[in-house]
């Protein structure tokens, strides 16, 4: 078969699974967020409510296409898109199981650093464009805050490297053959945890959106399939990092043998998924100057730290 | 960093507890005696209604809401134990606050409020209901 | 150099914004994420309550002040009967001043959840929003067995009540009293060590002793401004001179103090309730004055006089004293004070609402002045305000 | 003037006044429930017990009048335990009513229940229960077990009225009011009953479970049933007239209603009113309508008749309109006499002598009567007795002879004779001869104002019709067939246009080619000027049917050529068949209650003399085409047959009256 035809149809797969994984992560969120708050969560459609977000997606395509008067029309178009673009790309370069990914590049960490920051453009200009005050605000805190925390997110994940000795996120899992990273880098897991919770735009960081301050932040002026878009960016975002710290932190596909490797992953993804969601039911959100304090003064200090320890320790085994 | 623990802690507590949604119109929560629904309108043991059309409720409606008219009895056929009988009760469910004055002020207890209070209608005029409406069905 | 060029933007919040508590509106300055000035625009939710008093009979304008401060309209009704039976110089019986009181501190209680809920909804924090309604719905439960009715009930009445209270209701009581302290320590898990919820509230929105008082600002954002009034002990009504309750109190002013002293209101309430419930007088619930009071049911189908006075009371009412009275009652936001003028007629001549929300909402310009958009709504939530009473 | 003090308040009151008068001008009210400002006092009720200073005894305050530096509480315990007993006694036997009693609301017995009574009852027996709901036609309902026996209703028929409609029957715990030995009331003067009673036992039939008090929009007018004009209090629920009631006027009313005014409330729910305008019967918008009538006017000759339902401002607009008009189609010529001074109704209580000329007031304006019966020295002239009840000293001449009954008449003696007369006949000369002021009372209600207005035309318009002289004949609350005396169809057909304003078909709506629906009374409006010269407003109480006459006639503009040269005036005198006012046959253009609609379209009465010798219930055709009943009258003239006014429509001098052999 063509490489390039194999690698195609993968892409497909792996796009088709994100999507499929994002609306059940959907409802998941909405069954996890209801337990926590004493309710149901969906129940209508479908047996517990599992045909969900196919009445979402019926109800998002229906709804009327609101374009504010005076935007900027191609951008306010265009940024949705960029942020489901990149948001999907990332899994480009993410194994899920040895030899499984649709592509592995040796650098396959870099790339997916790079294309979470990438997701930020969508998001500020979108925001930029629709000619709200709130989108603006909004656009504007999802900006300084995601430069902020990739850095430390950034710092977290070089450590890891340096303790794998690889940037390939399939050389990361084999080297967690041993021990999981979880232990010796726990430090920078959590750091990890944080960013990627903030890179997702989730609670107790979703400053962006933050309802009861920016009524709905940067997607204030969105409706219908572009709104939609942009959920799905965020779903997608946080499924995918969440993969991505399985591998870097849990040991990815590896575990007890009867028990196939991709399913460890998963479970260990849903583990990460859960605590957000955990955390989401839980914690009041950060106020913005706090945010940049802690993203500043405290993330990223400490991940410095972390990597200058992994990499003396490195070292000195070396 | 305890505080946060805590937090997490307590939110998960609430993940075992009983759900407190109920799955409405499936099921139904237990209402009070008390509880000031729709409206009917009693009949008395003989079968005959209880509301000869004094129009006090209509008097005691804080919104204006019941509009009665009454008539005599007619002869042979009464409609109820008095000489006098409403030929035309109404309530605008829309305009009712469900304050309870009508039931209160009803010297006959012909207008009671009761734990019915499902109300649903595309149409305005569905609101606005009548003797047939609120007349409990004869035994 | 390039000079850099700055200039402020106008950030309309509301009247339609989640975080506005109904409808105000909120003319915000903002030098980035700075408030610079703040007016707040008032009178989306203005519905001519207190004209309407004028068009109701006396007892048909219970109705009326329901709708005011819907989160605690059982504060509402009782303002305003006292208001009115002070007009008409009637004392009504002991158990039924005990029910009131049972009904006021519930209230009080009730609302306080709303107000807690909500705030930590506006700061972000989801899931205890569901737990404060949960918690509040044994009291509407309360409510609605006694009254029949959850949000709205018009229980009170001059000279009275609607009806007694149900055969189950002590029990209910027993179990809410047993239940509260373990919500208020859930309450507490879920923020007091929270260090995000300390750092969106301890220093934030400082209302001064002085500032607190200029405004006319009443009850908790008084109290946890360090000024101990409240008056249910300065001018106790209703009885409340019979219970024991503390006043809390705190000094800072700011959102963490005025969160501590409604969580030290809650638990003073509980006991208010519990005083009330163990110590309930028997006898009768309504005024004996049959000129005020409706005559017993069963009477009606035998005794002419018993018909008579139900007729005129339901059909026209009874008639006040001309005079005015001021009566103020400590709700949930603080002073609640009815101005009751009467002709000598059969409808209140007028009725001029004091709304604790109204004076409360006033000092917002001043509180938000240099704070950042998130403090905004932390300190709009910690002042509780319920348009509805504001705009009338 | 006399001055004491109740309740510590001095007051100053003529000599004579009675307490409870004296209260209330000090602003104290006292409950009373027999006495009643227009009736004597007769202290049957207790209610209204004072202390007098000095006096060891409560006293009655409705039955003690006033004297020097009295001391009068009205408040103080032994008043109050007084009226707390009072009403106990009057509450034991009352019935559970309220809820479907029409008093309810405006009962006496219930405000001062509330106001001054027990809380609740001592009793605890069985109540004594009487009959119920009992229909005393036309109008009435009365129920014995609500009775307080105030006595208010039987002291109004003996004292207002002279009349023994309803009385009190039996004695003592027996005792109970109702009519003795016939079960109608019999009189023209039930309603009042309704509104004298402080409690439910005398309601309205018409009324009957209608409305609640509270519901009703209240609005003071008048009512133009007769030209007397009486003031009255409109009651509307939901723009429905419910009812009329006593609104106070003493210089025309003094404060009471005929039945026919105040059951005359049907108008505005009539169903066969008509709703469109009909041009050659074809139903058409009032644009094409008036359309065709400012083009009718445009195209010849125009007059107009009417002015019977018109106000001053749409006669005044009529006059303007046809330019040549008339308001006398009926049997009066005059709406006052020249050269002679105006009476008024108040006139009537100090004429020591009253002159009849020919008028029956009870018939043709009954409030007018209830002056006029208390007089000890009435003359009635005329070949119909004018006098129902009461004394009267009757001079029975033939139809044409009245002129010289009133020749033979000398009043220099009296020192305020007032005379009253309809306008019938040729008898100005012979009125002003008798040098007493003159009280006209009109045949149509507002034809003062349309004399004043101006509508009075040289000639006679319908002979000019007859005579092909008139293109176009606008019939504005005018109905010739029914109320000119002589046949005048062959001249209304002769009419090249023929507009007429009504509120009904009629016979001459068949013959119309224009017709235009207009509103009714409480419907529009203005102002009317009554028999004695007062000019009151009326209000539009609820939504017309129609446009008004004065917003019609705004609508156009003036006709080109009013009429010229008509033929004179006929007089109508002579023949012994007399059409004749009678209260329940109606006008053609007012509906009653339905209660009433009964009565009136039931088969009317001819009145004659005994030595026609027809007995009294045979039943009669007149002119072979109308049926009615003979009723005897000895007081007629014995040439003469008195036929109702408007029952039978256009009858001629000569219509004979034939006995019909019963089947």
């Amino acid at each position: 078969m063509n490489p390039l035809l194999a690698a195609l149809l993968r892409g497909l797969l792996a796009i088709l699974c994100l999507l499929t994984a994002f609306a059940y992560t959907m409802v998941l969120e909405r069954k996890v967020l209801g337990y926590f708050q004493l309710r149901w969560g969906p129940t209508k459609v479908g047996p517990w409510g599992m045909l969900q977000p196919l009445a979402d997606a019926v109800k998002m395509v229906l709804k009327e296409d609101i374009r504010p008067a005076g935007i900027d029309r191609f951008i306010y178009a265009l940024a949705p898109g960029i942020s489901l673009f990149a948001a999907l790309a990332i899994f480009a370069a993410v194994p899920i199981g040895p030899n499984a990914a649709v592509t592995d590049p040796p650098g396959g960490l870099l790339y997916v650093l790079a294309l979470a920051a990438l997701g930020v453009y969508g998001v500020s200009l979108g925001g930029w464009s629709s000619q709200s005050k709130y989108a603006l605000l909004g656009s504007l805190r999802a900006t300084a805050q995601m430069i902020s925390y990739e850095l430390a997110m950034g710092m977290a994940v070089l450590a890891v490297v340096v303790a794998a000795g690889t940037v390939s996120l399939t050389g990361v899992v084999q080297a967690q053959a041993s021990i999981w990273f979880v232990l010796p880098e726990i430090v920078a897991f959590v750091i990890f945890l944080i960013c990627a919770t903030a890179e997702g735009n989730r609670a107790p960081f979703d400053l962006a959106e933050a309802e009861s301050e920016l009524v709905a932040g940067y997607h204030t002026e969105f409706t219908g399939l572009r709104f939609a878009m942009f959920v799905m960016a965020e779903y997608i975002d946080m499924i995918v990092l969440a993969v991505v710290g399985a591998l870097l932190f849990l040991g990815g596909w590896r575990g007890p043998a009867p028990v196939p490797g991709f399913i460890w992953l998963l479970l260990k993804t849903g583990v990460l998924i859960f605590l957000q969601m955990w955390v989401r039911a839980t914690f009041p959100r950060l106020r913005y100057d706090k945010l940049m304090d802690f993203g500043w003064k405290w993330l990223l200090p400490f991940a410095f730290l972390n990597l200058a320890g992994t990499a003396i320790i490195v070292a000195l085994r070396g | 960093m305890g505080g946060l623990v805590k937090g997490l802690a307590t939110t998960l507590k609430y993940l075992r507890r009983p759900r407190a949604t109920v799955d409405y119109p499936a099921k139904e929560r237990p209402y009070p005696e008390r509880f000031r629904g729709l409206h009917i309108l009693d009949r008395d043991a003989e079968g005959l209604e209880r509301c000869v059309g004094c129009e006090l409720c209509a008097a005691a409606c804080p919104v204006h809401c019941i509009t009665v008219e009454a008539a005599e009895n007619p002869v042979g056929a009464p409609y109820s134990a008095g000489e006098r009988y409403a030929w035309r009760y109404e309530i605008d469910l829309l305009r009712c606050i469900f304050c309870g004055y009508c039931e209160e002020a009803c010297p006959e207890d012909a207008i009671q409020l009761t734990p019915r209070h499902d109300l649903l209608s595309n149409k305005r005029e569905d609101f606005l209901v009548g003797k047939d409406w609120l007349t409990v069905p004869r035994q | 150099m390039a000079e850099t060029s700055t200039e402020t933007m106008v950030l309309n919040m509301g009247p339609q914004h989640p975080s506005t508590h109904g409808v105000l509106r909120l003319i915000v300055e903002v030098d980035g994420e700075t408030i610079v000035r703040c007016q707040p625009d008032i009178g989306f939710l203005h519905t001519g309550i207190e004209k309407q008093f004028e068009t109701h009979t006396w007892q048909q304008a219970v109705t009326d002040s329901d709708r005011m401060d819907y989160l605690s309209p059982l504060t509402n009704n009782l303002g305003y009967v006292l208001a009115v039976e002070r007009l008409l110089e009637i004392q009504v019986p002991p158990r039924c001043e005990a029910i009131r009181v049972l009904f006021c501190e519930l209230s009080r209680v009730s609302s306080h959840l709303v107000w807690l809920g909500t705030s930590a909804l506006e700061l972000g924090a989801q899931s205890i929003f569901f737990y404060c309604f949960q918690a509040r719905e044994a009291i509407l439960d309360m409510f609605e067995a006694t009254a029949g009715v959850r949000m709205n009930p018009s229980y009170m009445r001059v000279g009275g009540l609607m009806y007694d209270i149900p055969p189950q209701l002590p029990g209910m009581v027993a179990r809410f009293l047993e239940e509260l302290p373990r919500w208020l320590a859930d309450f507490r898990a879920l923020l007091d060590g929270n260090p995000i919820f300390r750092e969106r509230v301890v220093g934030v929105g400082v209302l001064g002793r002085e500032q607190a008082l200029a405004y006319g600002v009443t009850g908790p954002s008084l109290r946890a401004a360090g000024v101990a009034w409240d008056v249910r002990k300065a001018y106790p009504y209703s009885g409340y001179e019979r219970y024991e309750f503390g006043v809390p109190t705190r000094t800072d002013g700011d959102v963490w103090a005025r969160y501590e002293v409604r969580m030290a209101e809650m638990e003073e309430s509980g006991k208010i309730i519990r005083q009330a419930m163990a110590g309930m007088p028997d006898g009768a619930w309504k005024t004996d004055d049959r000129k005020v009071a409706l005559p017993p049911r069963e009477e009606l189908h035998r005794s002419m006089e018993a018909l008579i006075h139900h007729f005129k009371l339901v059909a026209q009412g009874f008639n006040v004293p001309a005079g005015a009275v001021y009566q103020p009652v400590e709700g949930p936001r603080g002073e609640i004070g009815f101005y009751v003028v009467s002709d000598g007629g059969a409808h209140p001549y007028r009725v001029r609402v004091r709304p604790p929300s109204f004076y409360n909402t006033a000092v917002l310009t001043r509180l938000l002045e240099g704070r950042l958009l998130a403090d905004a709504v932390a300190i709009i939530a910690s002042l509780d305000m319920v348009m509805g009473e504001v705009d009338r | 003037m006399i001055t004491l003090t109740i309740d510590g308040k001095t007051v100053s009151v003529e000599p004579g006044t009675l307490l409870v008068e004296a209260a209330r001008a000090a602003g104290r009210d006292i409950p009373v429930y027999c006495y009643h400002p227009k009736l004597a006092p007769a202290g049957a009720c207790r209610m209204c017990l004072v202390e007098i200073e000095k006096m060891p005894k409560l006293q009655t305050a409705c039955t003690t009048p006033v004297s020097e530096g009295m001391a009068v509480h009205t408040t103080t315990a032994r008043v109050k335990e007084a009226q707390h007993g009072v009403l106990e006694l009057l509450l034991i036997n009352h019935p559970l009513d309220c809820p479907i009693c029409d008093k309810g609301g405006e009962c006496d017995l219930q405000d001062f229940t509330l106001r001054y009574g027990p809380p609740s009852s001592r009793f605890l027996d069985g109540k004594i229960h009487r009959k119920k709901a009992l229909d005393c036609p036309p109008f009435l309902v009365i129920d014995e077990e609500r009775c307080i026996l105030c006595q208010r209703c039987v002291r109004y028929e003996d004292e207002i009225l002279h009349e023994r409609n309803i009385v009190l029957i039996e004695r003592g715990s027996h005792m109970t009011i109702g009519t003795e030995g016939r079960d109608d009331y019999g009189g023209y003067y039930s309603g009042n009953n309704t509104e004298l009673c402080p409690v439910g036992a005398l309601t309205s039939r018409p009324y009957r479970f209608k409305s609640r008090p509270w519901d009703l929009k209240m609005t003071p007018t008048i009512c133009t049933q007769c030209s007397l004009h009486c003031n009255v209090r409109a009651d509307v629920r939901h723009g429905d007239l419910m009812r009329l009631m006593i609104h106070d006027n003493p210089q025309v009313d003094g404060g009471w209603l005929c039945d026919r005014g105040r059951y005359a409330i049907g108008d505005a729910k009539a169903a066969e009113r008509l709703s469109h305008p009909l041009v050659r019967g074809g139903e058409v918008s009032w644009d094409i309508a008036l359309a065709e009538v400012q083009n009718a006017l445009e195209a010849g000759p125009v007059a107009g008749l009417g002015g019977g339902r018109l106000t001053n401002e749409a006669a005044a607009a009529f006059k303007q309109i046809c330019g040549t008009v008339d308001w006398r189609v009926g049997r009066q010529t005059y709406a006052r006499v020249p050269g002679v001074a105006e009476a008024t109704p108040s006139d009537l209580s100090e004429a020591d002598v009253i002159v009849l000329v020919d008028t029956c007031p009870m018939e043709e304006a009954p409030i007018l009567d209830l002056r006029i019966r208390h007089h000890k020295r009435v003359i009635d002239v005329g070949p119909v007795p004018g006098m129902r009840v009461g004394p009267a000293e009757r001079v029975v001449c033939a139809p044409d002879g009245v002129a010289e009954a009133l020749r033979g008449l000398d009043l220099s003696a009296a020192k305020h004779p007032v005379v009253v007369w309809n306008g019938r006949g040729e008898l100005v000369e012979a009125i002003r001869a008798l040098g007493a002021p003159v009280l006209m009372v009109h045949e149509v209600a507002n034809a003062r104002g349309a004399h004043d207005a101006g509508l009075e035309t040289e000639g006679d318009i319908l002979a000019a019709c007859a005579e092909g002289k008139i293109h176009t004949l606008w019939l504005a609350g005018a109905n010739p067939l029914r109320s000119y005396p002589a046949d005048v169809r062959a001249a209304l057909e002769k009419v090249p246009v023929l507009i007429v304003s009504d509120l009904y078909p009629t016979e001459v709506t068949e013959l119309a080619t224009i017709v235009l629906p207009v509103a009714g009374p409480f419907e529009r409006a203005g102002t009317f000027t009554n028999l004695g010269g007062l000019t009151q407003t009326a209000a539009a109480v609820v939504a017309p049917r129609g446009l008004s006459d004065e917003r019609i006639f705004q609508r156009l503009r003036p006709a080109a050529q009013p009429a010229k040269d008509l033929p004179a005036r006929r007089s109508f005198q002579g023949g012994n068949l007399l059409v004749r006012p009678h209260l329940w046959s109606g006008g053609g253009n007012t509906r009653f209650d339905r209660t009433l609609e009964a009565a009136r379209t039931a088969l009317a009465t001819v009145r004659v003399h005994p030595s026609q010798g027809l007995a009294a219930g045979t039943h009669v055709m007149i002119n072979d085409v109308h049926e009615a009943v003979v009723a005897v009258d000895p007081g007629l003239h014995p040439a003469v047959v008195v036929v109702p006014d408007r029952t039978f429509a256009g009858l001629g001098a000569d219509a004979r009256l034939r006995a019909v052999v019963p089947a």
